[in-house]
């Protein structure tokens, strides 16, 4: 039995590890006895909030998880979706958002690691990346710095790997200001009898540690970082920082892919949060079995490391498998080959319980189950926050709004101007979103596509996928039930733009702190949202991961139920970009424009307002207008397609016709004031453009849908010229549009004078 | 015809290489760094990626990977080598070639379509007329080519500038016209003989059209016509 | 007008890939003797301030004051 | 076994675009006495190896000959 804490010590350190009374109490019932100071230690990691979900565990059961496509569900390191012809996708996206607003190249970077281990854990290729980033404002020098290393981390890791990083979103707010999000999404592809379960099985089986070596790097991280409050003290846990090693990365995905491509694994997990803790214990846990490891045998990279330091160590790139003692030597060999340590740290028992010796002394030994398992599970008292009812009755038309040719088109300019519109080059042309060849459509659209198949062993097919990340943190906000759901709708929206039908989605839900009420109902509400809507349009949630704690100086961040949405395609051969393409093609609008400017970018860009109810979402009319417009791009008829998101009808044009190199003549028909008819944020729309010889058969596929449509006008000229509203140049808007962001990143220019320059 | 392309840890464009070669037709194989044995391969390929994480210099580890002083034999021996990205990096550090790459002056990362004028050459890999404008992208931190005074005229007198990033009419701009700072807008560089050729962009994402485009076949046709001429 | 000379270095306990990768290296090139490679930066200027503006320098923009620490010399001073 | 400091710094009349951009955003912070700013590699290391030997090292992997030279220090032996 291992040596207990001492009866007073041991209260005192769980405190002050994150455990409350209670759940220390509970420790030492299951134990039976006070724990040591390993145990202590595993017990609080595993129980933390990062890993064992106990404020959002109720919530989450909400999601719909099954579906025709689903191989897998919650509860793995990723879900899996089948995508034809035997080719699986797997899926996950993540968050490392304190670690990042310490050291944002690192945080990010190891963000893009951690995610990517998850997904070739289940025996996938990683084929592509997104990420979904909030920072504050850029005219603020910190958040400019924070910006920058995180894009620069992301491509720093992704770029190394070679795994192209196809999308994602950016958006910038006063309310992600003391505390950025940076939303890791990643995606692998793999024949679907691969799929590779972290279930540990076979008594007397070895359990195999690979990759790096383990430090003191990143020491109680997943408690320390994600479990608390942010607080300017933040500063203070430095040393927990993690240094990555995509070098290091990129061998185990090689090691672990030919280990499984051999079958010479039983099972294979990723150390992410918590270290050898949780990777080990649920595996145990998973499988019904004990685990018995020896923690000097792992190998380290500083001296004297404690126990309980090598058992809670966040070192990044290892990995940990479980290997019949006679493919042992075979499965170190493919280790060597790619460089890669590989130690045998301990053994599957029959006791089915997780066991941690030292130099042969017992110093943890507790029930494998009772650690994922027995985990607290609360039920957060939720209260509907007061400022809601002050938002939502809040009438834009009481505003003084422009009205005039020329102020119409100035502030459509002051909207491709906003960081929050603008141009995402500067971004992406620092990610390599090429590499495998796969991508069809590359980032600057709605959704990217990739090609599935296997191009190094040539074996290819046509078909696809279409992904979107998405996620308007100011309408969940100002109503978290509809802002939810107009995530999915968006993602699902931009996926139909280039022919995709939704398989699954992923999503990171960041929050504040769930202990408080007002936070909590709005978590609950955004999952019951999104739940509504994953069901009645038939999209299973494969997959996901909860940051709560997301605030700064006592005030939470906008509720940010990021979506992250993987659609499918039969014929990658057939798909459409935003851009406008020929002289003569009608410009057709799917759905309707209403008066809704509440939570728009008008308000805020033009009126410094985050206020009004957000836009409605029609569930029913938004599948129509998806299946419409995919039924468009499918048959070949859509030569372009962009729905229609912030800054509304105004904002989809300029940037279609600014992507096309062709401007437009377009009148919009429909009773609104100018600034409604231009900006507002109306779900549902898409703008397809059609030869005119293929109107026909585009009213045949409305007529099918019954979607609700206008003819708005035609390609052509050099100008963006929407009728008594709008009329300006291209080049002008290209300018702003394409060079706001890397001016505002160099501090060369605050939006404000880059409008009036 | 039958491409070996070469894989160092941390390579990652050897895929697309293969696949490019495979779309047009031709056999490649994979060869791993440890190997020694080029026997049976027509023109080798360096493909891009991050070999040793790029740590140190990018190329610097690489080029002492035991399947190097075989790469270096067949090159003596006249036979064809192409480095893409890291592998004209580990070309240059193995002195292959001449010059060196730096990091872009923008100190970014760059992954975009660039435009290319191919230049008049000794290039065995590239039979392309010299002015003829390409579209190819580019993917790198360090491709900012340079190389001494001496160095340069000796190319360009020995037509060894393969080529050069320019504006998409084909001509150059005052400033310079390549997005990394190289030297005299310099994108691809061979040895004397012209069977040693490296360059910064990635022609194997345009060779399969739906994926990118077509400009890229050129750079592995031109090689069969070249090996049928000396062994015709 | 002086001339510095900074070191800026990890942590200790900041794992360090390029150094790691550089031992590995050298010791497969045959140098077997060589151990705990550490590879940081060498900055050097020539600047009108003093060793405290430097310092500042270093916390602001040279050094990652979060993972690496730095030490500063002056060479040549007027 | 001997500790060695390495220092790796561009060739005379090699841009080093690092140093060129730290000068400049020092300047734009106010530092505006700055100049020259060059940013090299400082690299440490124990061995078990005569100083001509690290030279090798430096010649064959830690320095590229093409663009950079370096230095090597002895920081205390036995
Ligand atoms: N952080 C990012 N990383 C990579 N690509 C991004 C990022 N942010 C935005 N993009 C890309 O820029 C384009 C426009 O993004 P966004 O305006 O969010 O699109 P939408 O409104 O259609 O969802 C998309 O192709 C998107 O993938
Ligand atoms: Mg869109």
């Amino acid at each position: 039995m291992p040596e207990s804490l001492s009866a007073e010590l041991a209260p005192k350190l769980a405190v002050e590890l994150g455990l409350n009374p209670s759940e220390y109490e509970h420790v030492v019932e299951i134990l039976g006895r006070i724990p040591s100071i390993t145990e202590l230690y595993v017990y609080s990691l595993m129980w933390s909030e990062h890993c064992s979900y106990k404020h959002s565990r109720k919530a989450l059961r909400m999601f719909p998880t099954t579906g025709e496509h689903v191989l897998q569900g919650p509860g793995e390191n990723a879900g899996v979706i089948s995508v034809g012809d035997g080719w699986a996708v797997a899926f996950k996206m993540e968050s490392h958002n304190h670690p990042s607003a310490i050291e944002p190249y690192q945080g990010a970077a190891t963000g893009v690691g951690g995610i990517i281990r998850d997904i070739f854990t289940m025996g996938a290729r990683p084929i592509a990346s997104l990420n979904s980033l909030r920072f504050g404002t850029l005219d603020k020098p910190r958040q400019r710095y924070l910006f920058e290393g995180a894009v620069a981390g992301i491509g720093g890791y992704g770029n190394c790997l070679g795994v192209p990083t196809v999308g994602g979103e950016v958006y910038f707010e006063e309310a992600y200001e003391g505390n950025c999000l940076i939303n890791a999404m990643s995606i692998g592809l793999m024949r679907e009898e691969r799929l590779m379960r972290a279930v540990a099985a076979g008594v007397g089986n070895k359990i195999l540690l690979i990759g790096s070596t383990t430090g003191r790097d990143g020491i109680g991280g997943a408690s320390v970082l994600a479990s608390q409050e942010f607080d300017e003290k933040a500063e203070d846990k430095r040393p927990s920082v993690q240094v990555g090693d995509p070098f290091e990365e990129k061998l185990l995905i090689e090691a672990c892919l030919e280990l499984l491509d051999q079958e010479l694994l039983v099972a294979l997990g990723d150390l992410g949060a918590a270290g050898l803790t949780s990777s080990a214990s649920e595996m145990a846990s998973r499988g019904g079995v004990g685990l018995d490891i020896e923690v000097t045998k792992v190998p380290q990279r500083e001296e004297n490391m404690k126990a309980f330091e090598i058992m809670v160590s966040e070192s990044q790139e290892r990995m940990l498998a479980v290997v019949t003692p006679e493919k042992l030597e075979a499965a170190q060999a493919i280790c060597e080959k790619w460089g890669l340590l590989s130690t045998v740290i301990g053994e599957v028992t029959d006791t089915g319980n997780f066991v941690v010796r030292e130099n042969g002394v017992i110093v943890a030994d507790m029930p494998a189950d009772s650690l994922a398992d027995d985990a607290p599970i609360y039920d957060p008292a939720m209260t509907r926050p007061a400022y809601l009812d002050e938002v939502q009755a809040f009438d834009p038309a009481t505003l003084i709004h422009p009205e005039s040719v020329a102020e119409l088109t100035e502030t459509l300019l002051r909207l491709l101007s906003s960081p929050n519109i603008c141009s995402r080059r500067w971004i992406w042309e620092q990610y390599d979103h090429q590499v495998m060849v796969n991508t069809v459509v590359l980032p600057g659209g709605d959704a990217a596509v990739l090609r599935i198949g296997d191009t190094g062993r040539g074996e290819m097919t046509t078909r696809g996928i279409a992904v979107s990340s998405d996620c308007n943190g100011r309408y969940c906000y100002l109503d978290p039930y509809r802002g939810a759901q107009i995530a999915l709708a968006e993602a699902a929206r931009n996926v139909a733009c280039v022919g995709g039908e939704p398989a699954a989605i992923t999503d990171c839900l960041n929050f504040g702190n769930p202990e408080k009420p007002e936070v909590f109902w709005t978590f609950h509400e955004a999952i019951r949202g999104l739940s509504d809507a994953c069901t009645e349009w038939g999209i299973p949630v494969i997959s996901g991961n909860v940051s709560f704690y997301n605030e700064s100086f006592g005030n939470p961040i906008y509720p940010t139920p990021t979506v992250g949405l993987v659609g499918l395609i039969d014929d990658v051969s057939v798909t459409a970009t935003v851009a406008f393409k020929d002289a003569g093609d009608v410009i057709v609008l799917v759905g309707e424009t209403f008066d809704e400017l509440g939570g728009s970018e008008y308000l805020k860009s033009v009126h410094g307002l985050v206020t009004g109810a957000p836009p409605a979402l029609d569930l029913e009319l938004e599948a129509a207008v998806q299946s419409a417009v995919r039924a468009a791009v499918r048959a070949g008829i859509a030569k372009s397609a962009h729905d229609c998101s912030e800054g509304g009808m105004a904002v989809t044009l300029a940037e279609s016709a600014i992507a096309g190199g062709i401007g437009c003549s377009v009148y919009l028909d429909d009773d609104l004031a100018g600034v409604s008819s231009l900006f507002s944020e109306s779900q549902s729309r898409v703008v397809l453009t059609v030869a005119e010889g293929d109107m026909d058969g585009l009213l045949e596929i409305f007529d099918a849908n019954e979607v609700p449509f206008a003819v708005l006008g035609q390609v052509g000229g050099e100008r963006l010229h929407i009728g008594e509203k709008i009329d300006v140049d291209l080049n002008t808007m290209k300018l702003i549009f394409e060079h706001t962001l890397e001016k505002l990143v160099g501090g060369e220019m605050q939006t404000e004078e880059l409008f009036e320059g | 015809m039958r491409f070996g392309v070469v894989i160092f840890p941390g390579s990652n464009c050897e895929q697309d290489v293969v696949h490019a070669a495979h779309h047009l037709g031709f056999e490649a194989e994979y060869v791993f760094h440890r190997e020694t044995d080029l026997a049976g391969f027509d023109a080798l390929v360096l493909p891009g990626g991050f070999s040793y994480g790029d740590y140190i210099r990018c190329g610097a580890v690489a080029r002492f990977s035991p399947v190097m002083s075989e790469v270096i034999r067949f090159a003596e021996a006249g036979g064809p080598v192409m480095g893409i990205c890291n592998g004209f990096q580990i070309l240059a550090e193995a002195h292959m070639l001449p010059g060196a790459l730096l990091r872009n002056d923008t100190l970014k990362f760059i992954c975009r379509d660039t435009t290319l004028r191919v230049e008049k050459s000794t290039c065995q890999w590239l039979d392309t007329a010299p002015g003829t404008v390409l579209h190819i992208p580019i993917n790198h931190n360090e491709g900012n080519f340079i190389c001494d005074h001496v160095t340069l005229s000796r190319m360009e007198d020995n037509d060894q500038i393969v080529l050069r990033y320019c504006e998409p009419d084909g001509s150059r701009a005052e400033g310079g016209s390549a997005p990394n700072g190289a030297l005299e807008d310099i994108a691809g560089v061979c040895n004397e003989r012209g069977n040693v050729f490296g360059l910064m962009p990635h022609p194997e994402r345009v060779v399969d059209p739906a994926t990118g485009g077509t400009d890229g076949q050129a750079f592995f046709t031109s090689i069969v016509g070249t090996l049928a001429k000396v062994a015709g | 007008m002086a001339r510095y000379e900074i070191y800026v270095t990890y942590k200790q306990g900041i794992f360090d890939p390029p150094g790691a990768t550089a031992e590995r290296a050298l010791k497969n090139l045959g140098y077997e003797g060589v151990e705990e490679v550490k590879i940081g930066k060498f900055i050097r200027m020539s600047a009108d301030a003093t060793e405290a503006s430097v310092a500042e320098m270093c916390d602001k923009l040279l050094a990652n004051p979060v993972i690496e620490d730095y030490r500063i010399e002056i060479v040549e001073g007027d």
